[in-house]
């Protein structure tokens, strides 16, 4: 019984797993780009929503505003600076990110000081919901209904549409978009303010359960690579597939063998990578 | 070929350095920190620059050198050179054995793979702590003796590494010299010409991840002795990251350029870190700004302030910051 | 390049000047100034203590040099939360500035690496760590401890709530797994033993854990009466946070035996707080002599009230310089000494320093987070429910001091 | 000892369900020159590719001097004898032009390479190669050039020199001529020519007036399978390979 519940508690967490990674993915397929600060707009995403709750805003007008915002920083970082760099092998793009994501997360402690804190969940969602034994909080239900709409959402705009055509025909093709007409670094800068502000929704959305400190960045990192690398870059699909697994996976095992449990997502990843290199679910 | 980048050169530059540091630094500790950084980095550049290797699992050999001096220095009280010896062969072990895992994929991937398997390493360290010690590490690991007198002097430890350290240099130089080392570089420029005119390219790869993995985890056992304690935090993931940084920032064209790397960030921390609480905003603008401006790193300054000075009848042909 | 320790000291010494005036053409005069090294995370994971640390340092400092008209100023030490760091900051500032006294080492595996490093160099050390090592098996002539030992406190924050609450029969705990979560767990499931409670389950996780949900699954799965977390710092809100939100303070009594204090209650906010234990080494709200002098003094320079991070390195501070000051000389021998059995009024009441293994003999509290609506001003989180000393006997905590 | 160096028998590679190359059953006499020719997506560089073994063929099997050497791989072959070049050139760019000889000479004895204690400048066995490559090349002038900044025909001439420098018995060219000037292209047919002497020489070629010259013998390659073989003048006159080519390609003359 206990298994099940994990199984469920472990979805939750995917779908957070899924939207923090998913960017990090869609930026990677476009740009070819390792972006070590993906953390770090997560870790934005949050102390934004934290400041504007703090101020008065509501939880509902804070979580997109928050998210623009991030999305809007991103955007011109990318536009200023990053898009000098993608030609460069990928050290320089490390290089980069990794002073990004620290200038990021040192800035937060200068505006936001290094305690950090918690933000409430919203009206109307305090509470738990309870089935016989099991116990869950409704603000993290919202949040697995919340990021499944998401997905279906994502789902439409990356495979249906025409924009999600022009996004995977630049990840397969750069110089045939431009070709095609295409302004292509608009659209790069466009993508990566987008991927961007997925991380920023996602700590948007984390806020209320985790709260907020200046370091949370660094382990949404390392999941969001675990994720990617698992489900196989550039691909939604593989995010979603991978998202769940991770989170099922971590949850099960604090039932199981607590010890290991981290041990066992990363002998997975590096099993995942040596079998199936393209990742569970990557593009050739 | 700039002069500089002749092996006679870059084992000048060193000897000038290892004689230079002392005169310039107060403190034995840190300069005997940047040696053996230096050394590290070093390594990391034979996968890095003569290579085309992009490892994110350099902390695990550091961190396989710091335990095997822990273990053997505190329980059992092995001879120095024997740890050394013994690290070293650990070291490389290890690293034929995550250099051929990982060297099944290349690219982004390749660098995934040594990133997932630094996590790994790290949390073996963490989960197995009865050998490790876990999160409290290894204490008491002594500095070696020279004639029953233990080098607990800043300055006397910092000559023993110092030797070390050149010796070690001068053994990079001769393998990058040498016709392995040459052929690397082919490897680096084209593997799959290399593989076309016969060279069984995986294998000198793993060779070079061997080699690469002994001198980091010679590195790490001759830190333990320094710092006196054998840390958890040395096989973490922001080790191989901070090994890699120095690296990039050295340039990857030149042993020396990793001397360089490795003096530059340790001294621009330790500066950087009593000046401003917040000292590692600095540190971030300044990796921004190497891989903006300074592609070919600090040693691609020298190279390019050198040609200036020196061969201004020269076109402006660097090479060596081409890679 | 420029000779940057030199440059240093000559700030530092300006800084302090700034803060007492009159210091610094004293400073000119006197010849030996007492020096005292603060290695503390002021970069990295740990930063918001680091910060608050050299804050107290700098006060006792001050304080230390007003009352005995010497000159006295700290050193900032950055050890980024790092043993390595740690270390080598220490040897440096051992070696270069010939700074005898260190106060600071938040983390465990950092202090126990300085311990060792500092009475090598002859220094004196002390610490408000949490390993039981420092005073235990590891521990050593140099270092000293201000922190109550995992037995304590465990035995001044499960003992009493076990008494208060008779009915409450079954503990589950949540444990960090490294050695300090096990001294923890250990000594509570010798008082569980005693007392006859059930403990019903545990669960571990790694240090570097911030989703607690799947151990809070198991814990509701056990339907405990309390559940106890033996986690600290970030972990310990992360851990609280998800269980309030899981509605758990509805259903369990919920107690988090080693708290940071002050500054986990502001991170937690009071709507999490209330209702919910809290064992720690430091209350501002402490109705002690120094404490109260102590809080005064913070709120008219600061605006605020000193919390753990603060009031720990204040203390440890003010008693090294104040032992050097008596020894005549920084050095470690002379510090130790004047240290050893030392008895004192301080921040919790009557402390002493146990000569057989340096670990300092001090209250340690329980505390309850108060509702919003009761607290009488904005730092008025709990309230103290009880107080007291439990030690292990120096023998029993492993201590074997060097000659 | 036969008189065919290399042979195959119903080799096949596919690519996923794409057949690259059916059937082909080729016999290369011992130091001859055999072109193969055929519209691009023939199979010809396919072919070069399973038979240097960068790719593994899914059916048939491949011989060098009689023996099977389907299984072996592409640095092992380079031992047996067999070395290429590429359409494409693919060189050492930011090494020496004598630098990229060397490690082509090198590639002969790979295992001599992993002592990371040896000089380079040891092997002189390799350099003499190298040197001697670079006399046959006409490239002397710009030994110590690198790679990359080299014309583009002396790449192209390096690119075969590459494939000399592992002495090959069979030596594989792959488009040599691609892109080159009208006088570089008299100079790689010289060459070609030459080395026809003391190698067996297979090359992949577009230039027919090159191929109808110096071959003894052409294979015409059509959607992965061999269409027609024989020497020149009897291929250039067979009505398929008109049809094939649309009688318009094949102008050269037999000078």
């Amino acid at each position: 019984m206990i298994y099940l519940f994990q199984v469920l508690n472990g979805i939750g967490l995917g779908m957070l797993y899924f939207l923090l990674a998913v960017g990090l993915s869609v930026v990677f397929g476009l740009l070819q780009f390792v972006n070590f600060a993906h953390g770090a707009f997560y870790l934005l995403g949050a102390y934004l929503t934290y400041d504007l709750t703090t101020r008065g805003f509501s939880f509902w007008l804070a979580m997109p505003m928050a998210t623009l915002i991030v999305a809007c920083i991103a955007a011109v970082i990318e536009a200023l600076l990053l898009h000098r760099i993608y030609k460069l092998p990928h050290t320089f793009h490390i290089l980069v990110t990794v002073g990004l994501a620290l200038v990021i997360q040192e800035m937060v402690i200068i505006a936001w000081g290094p305690l950090g804190g918690s933000v409430p969940a919203p009206d109307g969602l305090q509470g738990v919901v309870i089935w016989g034994d099991f116990i869950y909080p409704q603000y993290r239900l919202f949040t697995i209904g919340l990021t499944a709409v998401l997905a279906g959402l994502l789902w439409w705009l990356l495979e249906g549409t025409r924009l999600g055509a022009i996004v995977r025909g630049g990840s397969e093709s750069p110089s045939n978009m431009a070709l095609l007409g295409y302004n292509t670094l608009r659209i790069n800068t466009a993508v990566f303010g987008f991927g961007a502000g997925l991380a920023g929704l996602a700590g948007a959305l984390a806020a209320p359960i985790r709260g907020v400190e200046p370091f949370m960045g660094i382990e949404a990192l390392s999941v969001a690579f675990v994720v990617v690398v698992i489900g196989g870059m550039g691909s939604y699909t593989g995010a979603l597939v991978a998202g769940l697994l991770v989170g099922v996976v971590q949850s099960v095992m604090t039932t199981l063998w607590p010890e290991g449990a981290r041990l066992m997502i990363y002998i997975g990843m590096a099993l995942v990578i040596a079998l199936m290199p393209r990742g569970l679910l990557g593009r050739a | 070929m700039n002069p500089l980048d002749k092996p006679f050169a870059q084992l000048a530059l060193v000897l000038v350095t290892v004689l230079a540091l002392p005169l310039f630094l107060k403190s034995g500790i840190l300069a005997t920190e940047i040696l053996i950084f230096a050394m590290v980095v070093a390594a990391c550049n034979l996968l890095l620059g003569y290579t085309g290797l992009l490892s994110f699992g350099q902390g695990i050999f550091f961190g396989i050198g710091t335990y095997v001096a822990g273990i053997f220095l505190t329980r059992w009280s092995v001879p120095v050179p024997l740890v050394l010896a013994g690290a070293a062969i650990l070291g490389a072990a290890t690293a034929t054995l995550v250099g051929w895992l990982s060297i099944r994929r290349q690219g982004v991937y390749f660098v995934m793979l040594t990133l997932a398997f630094s996590q790994l390493f790290y949390f073996m360290a963490y989960t197995f702590s009865g050998v490790t010690g876990g999160d409290n590490g290894l204490l008491g690991v002594p500095r070696p003796a020279i004639g029953g007198n233990a080098l607990d002097g800043p300055w006397s430890y910092y000559t023993y590494v110092a030797v070390c350290f050149v010796v070690i240099f001068a053994l990079l130089v001769m393998v990058t010299q040498s016709t392995f080392g040459r052929t690397l570089l082919a490897i680096r420029e084209n593997e799959g010409r290399a593989a076309a005119i016969g060279f069984p390219t995986k294998l000198f790869k793993i060779e070079a991840f061997a080699i690469s993995g002994a001198v980091t985890a010679l590195g790490g056992a001759l830190h333990a002795m320094l710092i006196g304690v054998a840390p958890l935090s040395n096989i973490e993931y922001h080790t191989s990251e901070l090994i890699l940084i120095m690296t990039i920032i050295g340039g990857s064209s030149s042993l020396f350029g990793s001397v360089l790397g490795a003096g530059f960030y340790l001294l621009l921390a330790d500066a950087l870190s009593t000046i401003w609480p917040r000292w590692l905003l600095l540190l971030g603008l300044v990796l921004v700004a190497v891989a903006l401006f300074l592609q070919g790193g600090l040693w691609g300054l020298v190279v390019r302030g050198y040609d200036l000075i020196f061969r201004r009848d020269r076109a402006p042909n660097t090479s060596a910051e081409e890679h | 390049m420029i000779d940057r320790r030199r440059f240093l000291t000559t700030s530092a010494l300006a800084a302090t000047a700034l803060a007492v005036p009159g210091l610094l053409t004293r400073a000119h005069a006197a010849g030996e100034a007492l020096k005292i090294g603060i290695p503390v995370p002021i970069s990295g994971a740990f930063a918001a203590n680091g910060k608050f640390a050299t804050m107290g340092a700098l006060m006792a400092a001050e304080e230390v040099a007003a009352a005995h008209g010497v000159q006295a100023s700290t050193l900032d030490l950055d050890t980024e939360g790092k043993p390595a760091t740690a270390v080598r900051k220490v040897q440096d500032a051992m070696a270069q500035d010939g700074v005898k006294l260190f106060a600071g080492g938040i983390l465990s595996s950092e202090s126990l690496a300085m311990g060792k490093e500092i009475e090598r160099g002859g220094g004196a050390f002390m610490t408000t760590a949490g390993a039981d090592e420092i005073t235990g098996v590891d521990c050593n002539k140099a270092t000293f401890r201000w922190s109550v030992p995992t037995y304590g406190a465990i035995n001044e924050t499960v003992r009493p709530i076990i008494d208060a609450l008779p009915d409450a029969k079954k503990w589950y705990t949540i444990t960090p797994q490294y050695v300090f979560g096990d001294g923890l767990l250990n000594a509570a499931k010798d008082v569980f033993a005693e007392k006859g409670i059930e403990h019903v389950g545990n669960s571990y996780h790694s240090l570097t854990d911030k989703e607690f949900s799947g151990y809070l699954t198991n814990a509701i799965a056990a339907q405990p009466d309390v559940l106890l977390l033996l986690n600290f710092g970030a972990q310990s809100s992360d851990t609280l946070r998800q269980a309030v939100s899981f509605g758990l303070k509805q259903r369990m009594t919920i107690v988090v035996a080693w708290a940071s204090g002050l500054e986990q209650f502001e991170a937690l906010g009071p709507d999490i707080c209330e209702g919910v234990y809290f064992g720690a080494q430091y209350w501002h709200g402490a109705d002690t002599a120094l404490n109260r002098e102590l809080v005064a003094k913070v709120q008219e320079k600061h605006g605020s009230n000193p919390n753990y991070s603060f009031a720990g390195s204040y203390i440890c501070a003010k008693l090294l310089l104040e032992a050097a000051v008596k020894a005549g000389s920084p050095e470690g021998a002379g510090v130790a000494a004047a240290l050893r059995g030392l008895k004192y009024e301080g921040l919790t009441g009557a402390e002493e320093i146990r000569a057989a293994d340096h670990q300092v003999i001090k209250d340690y509290y329980l505390l309850k987070g108060k509702a919003k609506a009761d607290m009488a001003n904005k730092d008025d989180y709990a309230e103290i429910i009880s107080s007291g000393k439990s030690f292990l006997s120096p023998e029993d905590a492993g201590c074997a001091m060097p000659a | 000892m036969t008189d065919i160096a290399l042979q195959t028998r119903g080799l096949g590679v596919k690519y996923g369900n794409f057949h690259a190359l059916s059937e082909v059953d080729l016999q290369i006499r011992r130091n001859s020159v055999h072109s193969i020719i055929g519209p691009n997506g023939a199979g010809k560089t396919t072919l070069f590719h399973a038979l240097t073994g960068r790719v593994r063929p899914s059916s048939g099997r491949i011989e060098l001097d009689g023996r099977d050497i389907t299984d072996t791989s592409d640095d092992d072959r380079v031992r047996l004898g067999i070395a290429r070049s590429f359409q494409v050139t693919s060189l050492f760019p930011n090494l020496t032009l004598r630098e990229n000889l060397r490690l082509a000479a090198q590639g002969r004895t790979p295992w001599q390479a992993l002592a990371p204690w040896r000089r380079a400048e040891a092997n002189a066995e390799a350099l003499d190669i190298a040197d001697g490559v670079i006399d046959r090349l006409a490239l002397g002038k710009v030994t110590g050039r690198l790679a990359g900044e080299l014309s583009h025909g002396q790449q192209r001439r390096l690119e075969v020199g590459m494939a000399m420098a592992a002495r090959p018995r069979v030596i594989l060219l792959d488009e040599p001529t691609s892109g080159m000037g009208i006088d570089d292209i008299e100079v790689m047919k010289d060459l070609i020519r030459d080395l026809g002497h003391d190698h067996t020489v297979l090359f992949i070629e577009h230039n027919m007036s090159i191929v109808m010259n110096i071959s003894d013998v052409v294979t015409v390659m059509r959607l992965g399978r061999k269409l027609v073989e024989g020497p020149p003048a009897q291929v250039r006159d067979d009505p398929e390979v008109q049809r094939a080519y649309l009688g318009n390609m094949i102008t050269g003359d037999i000078a």
